[in-house]
This record gives structure tokens, C-alpha cells and sequence, in this order.
């Protein structure tokens, strides 16, 4: 459509426009003049039961929802317990900067005293590892970020 | 008393047990798919584990899943809900074996009764009433006349192998059986590559009427009286009610007395259901249910009893805290199972809940886990929540779920609660004791 | 503010940005370019409890509350019975294009056995008589429309 | 039976008769104010008639417009719900006058209990235990002397003109009561221009126990068992439980045995509440309420008896369909009133609730007219909701109530909803038996 567009915010307006919404009890304003153009919305009802239900640190949420879409993640196939060493004592299978190749073991995760090694999904270098030595982790919990 | 359990469930079911876990000072891991991550079942838990995909086979069935799940987060018993592992005996077995208690029977019994005819057999031992019938298949045209004569037509003719409906035939007399005995058994080996035919009396538009129980591990063997369970739909309940109208209580006194015998020699444990076909003033016995079940809050609203509570008593060794003595059932209750599906076509919905309103009031209990603005998943099945309620007669009952069903808003989704309404307005529904095939033959003329 | 704005209105920016709302599940977009703008807004929840509980016709609702805030209107100042006539058989007190005064009695309502007489609030023309005769009116209800 | 019925109020307690009506079979008709067109007992009543503006005075107070409003609609009866004109004798007497139902007790029984002073006097005639005292106004100190002498120290000295708390004082022995008397005598006459003071014990830190009637019109004359409302602030009851916990069974039966022989002597009809002060293992009678009380919940959850459905069948003039014997209260019953107010300053809130949902599952209710987008209005009381749980023993319901309190979402406004977890969650109140003013000492230290 048209090119040039004014990128610049002016929140005063913004602001003004919020206070109208909320002393009229509105849910929606939309208000534009020539190039200029505002419009604010607030849901009427919450859709959520939040105050009394599980309590959940939301900033925590969304950095883990984050990472889960995160094309970088190797994710966990299963519920267990996490080793980052082959044994004790011995070096990580992976340290942050590694090079892996797909199909590499890059930890270890216990489920009903079985060993399953989980390999790389991807190629790369380790980003960042995501869980401590024995830490517990659900299915589909971000593991490594490798890029 | 554990201190913590894992509920290996979902939807209502998980909810209703969180609460009797929350009540009895226990924590609680809920376990979730995927899909169910923002499911009421894990907001209200103390903890979460996300253990699979959203296939149940790769989630709610998981087993090994579930007991990583317990062992990350020290869970030492398991409750299963109903469906899903409730009654797979395996399950339980590996729960022991981790040293993890199954909240609910010995799986050797769930595996006793997981077997349909193994468990007519057992209970037959028991004394038990079940269906007369040719004791295996019938050996000839002469030995297939001699059994139905003896047990009275009309009989059925059964496939050994049969099920799901298939290889089944009702004759009403010798001419008809002579007919039709060589085509039956020609259509089972086609069909199911073995020809076995056996006999049993046809039970012509029967109740469905269940008895509940519960042991402890002390030698206390209790029934909580029946329900009927008879309004279905494509064998699925859909309204059931405590007690059962129109049944003589010396009946139901000596089949109470039979089951709590059958339990006491079984050495059963937990809560457990005998589901009975009910026709001409007699009882047989069809299975039982090794389990929760869906119906139980009308039999607690009747007696009083939470049922929920008891099995997780039991389970940890607790003697139960009542005696036969003191179960007084006190006035009418009856549920109705509010599903996701249109109340004419029967097509499931799925969406978003834009509003959700409970009924309330004197009488009146509605398990569920929507709220509003909770997505339905596809995923599932469609029981969305159960209405029960409690009148001091079976018509004040009546009266009460109706103004219920008038009250509740469910909006964004299609339910069946119009369904509802018209069942319990029906006339026939009114008067009681209809049977397993009035709903079906009726659901045009509502 | 502006002045000239072309009226034809082009619906593949509309249709574009609802699926976007719906996509994204959003409750509100608004969109500015230039001089052209456009917002989409769908409510998040039905705010009050309808489908089970009492059924009103709507429209009729929107119409008595439009009454009621119409300055024109002569609302009930209690509960009872509405009565055009002094008595049975008696001329209408008022009818339709008569000319009333303020003060001039417009109807009777009875209550409790009681006849209490309306006097208009208003100067001017009987538009419109918004009740019949033996009707039953509640407090606040809409009774004539006098311009 | 009637068949229709006028509720004459708005709320929670509205919802709950149009519900009771409903389940009759009986047609109601919902009266509002201007600000309650949308309100919840207008919503689900049958007809609804806009009586007056705002103030209570012009609405739900004006007589004259709730008897038109039955005259336009056809209503045989009148329920007042509590509060409004509940207990307005005259109101009822101008129905009688109509040829309407008051749907309550006799309008004479009301006019004798309306006068505190006077109610006491007839209680103490029929044998009711009442407070000990002077027989009206003392002459002089040697009077005051022997007759606090006579009923023991520490006495309350009380102008008999005095009210709201002003001309009251405590005296513990004679040398005070002797300092004590001109002052108070001086300051009577100087502040309600009457110098008359009387005498009575003075009874520290008593809980509040009342006993429930029901009364037919055949000379039937029960009792629903007591309660305790001692949990009060600023006189205001914040939590009720019923039964009440460490009083002697024998203790109580003597009372329930009075309270109903009173009730007999009377005449009475209808619902009843006895309200008593109990200290040092006596009662003393100090007011009746001649209609439905707020708490009047936690006796139905106990006793299983719908106490609004028989309230209007025996103002129809049916019998009570039970007797004494069969009225067994079974477990234990506690009720929260949820307040729109904030749990640490009482500051009223008012706005749009954004979410509601309900806490649900086993022995729970919960009595309202909210709903998501329900707009409280500020002209009215701040009772939102009742949660009333029942569990098998005092422990279990207090547990129960504790987790409905953390299920239950009511946002967009403040509510004393942490108010009720703290007290429920303290040693004290777990413990039981504590007196009236335990709320107000420790409401900063809970």
C-alpha cells in the first residue's frame, strides 16, 4: 500500500485514549486522524481462573514457552532424571561451545533405572545447556539450545 | 497416610481427586499431555509433570511415563482415576513392584475380573446370579435344544469368539434354533475362523442395576447400596440414579448380601462396582468394575460417604470408618453426564468455553474442570461435567436437576444438556425403572 | 481534522486482518498506514450469562431502554394499573397530538386500590402513547412521548 | 400450594427462594430496583416487576409497591428473604389485609420479638433462660446492692434508655458499684434525659449459639439443632458452623426442649431463631429472629432438610413432613460469608467482577448471584457469596472449606476471602469453642 509511515511513538495520546476506556468503561477505542492512528483494547473478562489457582512465576513461563518454539532446542523424549556425565567423575558428554554432530549423545536421562542416551538432533555448537546434573525433567522440557 | 500422590488421570475425574488428596492433607503430582498443559487438573495440583505427547497412548497410558513421573517427584501411590490404567492389571503389578501403591484392588483381582467370562464363572462359584447358559459351546443340534428348553426360550445364540454385537442371534423357539443354529455357526467361522456356539438366555429389555462396594484390608466387606444405571446411549450412560425406583428392597437386601459374600471370599480391596442386568424380578450378573466409577457421586451424596476419600484410606491400610450398620442412603440423587456433543445429532464439539455458570444451591454438586475460557481439546473424551443432585423424594430430585440444567451456562460449545431436559421431562423417565433400550427407542419422541 | 476520505470501502484488508485476529487469537488489531487505517476488534467472552437463563427479546430491550432514555418520555413514577380514562366509558384524558401543559393530568395509575393521577412533566404534543388501557406498568416504565 | 409467589428482595438469599419456588413447581416473580435490572434473582425469576429507584427506602423497603406489584402480577404470597422488610410487622399485616401470605410467622409474633426489651421478658415467662437482672429500673444503691449481691459480680449497669453500646458499664464488686452508680445515672440523664438504670450480669467473652424452629400450622413444633455464629466482627457474623463444638449433649437437649415448649406456648409458625449467649456452661436468651437467617444453609447441609422449601409449604399451610425423631444431623457444616470487602483495611470494594468461578466437588456449595461481567452495585449490602462445606467430622470440613477457599476466583474486585483462610487456618478456631469477641482481639495477629 502507501510507503512512508511514521515509526515514531507518541504515547501521550496512547495514554489519554486508555483513561477515556477506562472512566467510559469501554472495551475498545479506535481513533485515527489523517496520517495519525491510536486504537486501544482491553478484554473485557479475564479468560483465565488466575488469583487462587496454582501459583505460576508468568516471567519463568514465558521464557520456557519461548524456548520450547525455539528451533534451537533439543527437547526431552521422556520424564526422568538428567546426567550430563557418562559416570560420575567423568567429563560432560557436552560443554557449552562444543561442536556436535547430529546423532552425538549429548546427555544422559534416567527413567526406571534405565540409561537412555539422547543423541543430537541437530548440528552445531552448544548454545547453552538448559539442566543441571540430576535435575528432573518433563517430556517436551527444553534440554540445550544448539546453534 | 502417603504424603504425596500422583493422579494418573485427567479432566473431571483428576479434579475430583485432587480435592479428596487436598482435603486429606496429601500433595498431589497431576500428570498432563501436551494439550493439557493449561488443563484445570494441573492448575489446581501442587506439582506437574508433562509426560508425553497428546496421543493417550503416548501420555494417560503411558506407564512407564507415569512411574519416571513418580520417581522425579517422590509420588508413593498412584491414583488411576477410572478409564485410562484403572484397570490394567499390569500397570498395577509394576506399580508394586516399584514399591509404589496402585490406589485401588489387588491386581490380581483386576486381572480376575478383567477377563468378562472368567469373571461370570468366578462369580457363578461365588453364588452369584448370572445369565443361565450352556456350560462352554454346545456340542450339536440335540444338546443346543435340551440347554434352551432347560434354561426357557427365547435364547441367544452366542459366537465364542464374537463381540462388539457381531455373531450374536436371539431364537424364540426349537424351529427357529433348528434354522438357524447351522447359519450362526457357519457366519462365526467365516468371520472369526472358529465356529463355537454357545447358549444363553435372552434377557429382553433389561435394567441396568450396579451394586457398590468397598474393603479395607481389615475384613470389613461393605456395599453401599445400587444404582440404576439403565438411561444409555449407544451403551454409554447417561443418566444414572441412586436408588434404584421399582425394586422390592428384600430383592436387593439378598443380592447386597451375596455381593458383599463374593467379596469377602475374593478378599477384595478398594472400592469395586457389580454391574447386573435386571428383567422379571431377577439379577445377573454381566461384570464388574474394578474401580472408580464415573456415577459414584450419587452414591456419596446418598450416604454421605466420599467414596474418594475411603479408597485412598484403604489403599494406605486405613480401616474403614463406618459399618454396614451406619450406611443409612437418605432420599433420591441422579446425575447426568453433560458431554460435548450436540443434543440431536450427537456430534462431538470442540472450542473455546466463553462462559461457563455453574447451577448451584441447596442439593446440587457439579464436577467439572472447565472454565471459562478453557479450550476443549480434540484429544479426549467429550465428558465436560457432571450434574448431580440430591431431593429428599425421587420427583423433588427431579424437579431440583431440572432447574439445575435450566441454570448452568456453558457457552461456546455445543453440550447435551437440552438431551437432559428432555429425559427428565419424559413421562416415562418420570414414573422409573425403564430399561437399557428406552433412551434409544425414545430419542426421536422426546 | 481531515477533510476528504474516499467512502468505498476495500474488504481485503478487513478479511486479512480478522484471520490474523483469529489466527493468532487476539481480541484487537488495529492498523494504521498513512492515511489509511483500518481495527478489528471480537469480544474475548460474553460478559453476562444468556443462553439458560431468563430469554429476553433483545431488540424489544434495546428499544424500552432507548425509550427510557429519551427525553421526550413520561415514565411511571410507581407500580400498578394504567388507566387512559377518568373513568369507563369517559373520553381519553389525553390522546395522541393533543397539546398538554405541564401539570395536566395524562392518565391514572391505581395502586393498591388507590387512583393516583399523572401529571405531565412536560410542555408540548403527544407524540406517542406507549401504554393501553388496564396495562400494568412497572416503576421507571415508559408511559408517553411528548414533544 | 401457591402459585405464585413475589420474592421482596435481591442477592444471594433472592436467588436461593426463586430456586426453593422453582423446585415446587411454584411461578415466581423477581422485584428490582433500577440498579438491579440485571442483577441475578431478576434473571432467573419467571417475571420481574421494577419497583422503584435505588435507595431501599423507594425499593425494596417500599410496602406499598411490592403489594401493586402483586396485584399486576397475580402473586398469591410473599417471600421477604431477611433483612428489607422481613421482620416488619406491619408489612405483614398489610398483606394479611390484602388477602397475600406473608410467608414467615404471624405478624403478632413478630411485633412481640421486635421489642428486644419486651421479647425478653415473654421468653423468660415461658421459661426461656435469659439474662439475669433487676426487675426493671433499680431504686437507689442499696437496691443495686443486694441485687447484684444476688447475681453475682461483675454486673453490667445499663440506662435503660441507653442504646448502640452508650450508657453501659462493667462493675466488678461493690466499692465500684458504689463509685460507679451517680456517675452513670448522671451521664443517663444527660445524654437520653433519664436517670433509670437496671442491672445485669455481665457475661464476659460468651459465644453466640442459636437454636433453629420450624413450626407448622398443625401443632407440629421442631427443632433444627443449634449453630455457632460466634466468629463476629463489629456484630457482623463472618463464619458460622454447625453443630456447635464442646457443649454437653444434655446441656444443648434441655435447651432445644425449652426453646420448642416455648414455641408451642406461643403459637409460633414458620422458621425461627433463638439466639442465645453461652458462657460458663448457661444460655441466656437474648433475641428471636422471626425469619430466614443467612446461615440458615449450614443446618439444611446437616440436616438435609431444605429449610426455605418447608418454610413456604407450611406458610401454605401444609404439614412438616418429618418429626423430631427423624431429624439426625450428620457431620459437621461451616459456612464463610464472603464480603466484597478487603480482607485487612474492610474497606467496601464495588466494580465489575471480571472472572467468577465457583469452588465445586463433594460437600461443597456455594450460594450467590455473581457472575463474570456482573457489575456489583454500591447501594446495597456487600454479602457476595456463601461457601458452605460439610464434612464427616469438624477437622474434615474445616480442611474442605480451606481448599474451596483456594479453588474459588472472584476478580475485579476485593473480597475478604483471605480473611476467612487465615481464621480457618489458626489454632484457635481449630480448637473451637471461642467466644464473640475473639475476631476483633486477634484479627491483627491471625
Amino acid at each position: 500500500m502507501s510507503n512512508k509511515t511514521k515509526k515514531e511513538i507518541d504515547a501521550k495520546p496512547i495514554k489519554d485514549l486508555a483513561k477515556i476506556l477506562e472512566d467510559l468503561d469501554l472495551t475498545e477505542i479506535s481513533y485515527s486522524d489523517g496520517n495519525f492512528s491510536v486504537s486501544v483494547s482491553k478484554a473485557a473478562a479475564k479468560t483465565i481462573p488466575s488469583t487462587s489457582l496454582q501459583a505460576n512465576n508468568e516471567q519463568v513461563e514465558d521464557l520456557e514457552s519461548n524456548l520450547k518454539n525455539d528451533p534451537r532446542a533439543i527437547k526431552s523424549p521422556m520424564v526422568g532424571t538428567v546426567y550430563l556425565q557418562p559416570e560420575p567423575g567423568a567429563n560432560k558428554f557436552v560443554d557449552v561451545g562444543s561442536q556436535v554432530k547430529s546423532g552425538q549423545t549429548l546427555l544422559i536421562i534416567e527413567a526406571m533405572k534405565t540409561m537412555n542416551p539422547i543423541e543430537s538432533s541437530l548440528q552445531g555448537k552448544v548454545l547453552k545447556i538448559l539442566v543441571e546434573n540430576e535435575q528432573a525433567v518433563e517430556f517436551g522440557q527444553p534440554l540445550m539450545l544448539i546453534e | 497416610m502417603f504424603d504425596k500422590v500422583l493422579i494418573a488421570n485427567r479432566g473431571e475425574i483428576a479434579v475430583r481427586i485432587n480435592r479428596a488428596c487436598q482435603e486429606l492433607g496429601i500433595s498431589t503430582v497431576a500428570i498432563h499431555s501436551e494439550a493439557d498443559a493449561e488443563s484445570m487438573h494441573v492448575r489446581i495440583a501442587d506439582e506437574s509433570v508433562c509426560i508425553g505427547p497428546n496421543p493417550v497412548n503416548k501420555s494417560y497410558l503411558n506407564a512407564h511415563a507415569i512411574i519416571s513421573a513418580c520417581e522425579i517427584t517422590g509420588a508413593q501411590a498412584v491414583h488411576p482415576g477410572y478409564g485410562f490404567l484403572s484397570e490394567n492389571a499390569s500397570f498395577a503389578k509394576m506399580l508394586d513392584d516399584h514399591k509404589l501403591t496402585f490406589i485401588g484392588p489387588k491386581h490380581k483381582h483386576i486381572s480376575m475380573m478383567g477377563d468378562k467370562i472368567e469373571a461370570k464363572k468366578i462369580m457363578r462359584q461365588y453364588g452369584v446370579p448370572t445369565v443361565p447358559g450352556s456350560d462352554g459351546a454346545i456340542i450339536g443340534i440335540n444338546d443346543a435344544i435340551k440347554t434352551s428348553k432347560k434354561i426357557g426360550f427365547p435364547v441367544l445364540l452366542k459366537a465364542s469368539a464374537g463381540g462388539g454385537g457381531r455373531g450374536m442371534q436371539v431364537v424364540h423357539n426349537e424351529k427357529e434354533l433348528t434354522n438357524t443354529l447351522p447359519i450362526i455357526k457357519q457366519e462365526a467361522l467365516s468371520f472369526f475362523g472358529n465356529d463355537a456356539i454357545y447358549i444363553e438366555k435372552f434377557i429382553d429389555s433389561p435394567r441396568h442395576i450396579e451394586i457398590q462396594v468397598i474393603c479395607d484390608s481389615h475384613n470389613n466387606f461393605l456395599h453401599l447400596h445400587e444404582r440404576d444405571c439403565s438411561i444409555q446411549r449407544r451403551n454409554q450412560k447417561v443418566v444414572e440414579e441412586a436408588l434404584a425406583p421399582e425394586i422390592n428392597q428384600d430383592k436387593k437386601e439378598e443380592l447386597f448380601r451375596i455381593c458383599v459374600e463374593a467379596m469377602e471370599k475374593m478378599g477384595y480391596l478398594g472400592l469395586g462396582t457389580l454391574e447386573f442386568l435386571f428383567a422379571d424380578n431377577e439379577f445377573y450378573f454381566m461384570e464388574m468394575n474394578t474401580r472408580l466409577q464415573v456415577e459414584h457421586p450419587i452414591t456419596e451424596m446418598l450416604t454421605r460417604i466420599d467414596l474418594v476419600r475411603e479408597q485412598i484410606c484403604v489403599a494406605a491400610g486405613d480401616k474403614i470408618f463406618t459399618s454396614q450398620d451406619n450406611i443409612k442412603p437418605l432420599g433420591h440423587s441422579i446425575e447426568c453426564r453433560i458431554n460435548a456433543e450436540n443434543s440431536y445429532d450427537f456430534k462431538p464439539s470442540v472450542g473455546t468455553i466463553k462462559m461457563y455458570h455453574p447451577p448451584a444451591g441447596n442439593g446440587i454438586r457439579l464436577d467439572t474442570f472447565i472454565y471459562s475460557g478453557y479450550k476443549v481439546p480434540h484429544y479426549y473424551d467429550n465428558l465436560l461435567a457432571k450434574l448431580i443432585v440430591t431431593g429428599r423424594t425421587r420427583n423433588h430430585a427431579i424437579k431440583r436437576a431440572l432447574r439445575s440444567l435450566n441454570e448452568i451456562v456453558i457457552d461456546g460449545i455445543e453440550t447435551n444438556i437440552d438431551l437432559h431436559k428432555k429425559i427428565l421431562s419424559s413421562n416415562d423417565f418420570k414414573n422409573g425403572a425403564v430399561p437399557i433400550n428406552w433412551l434409544e427407542k425414545n430419542i426421536s419422541k422426546l
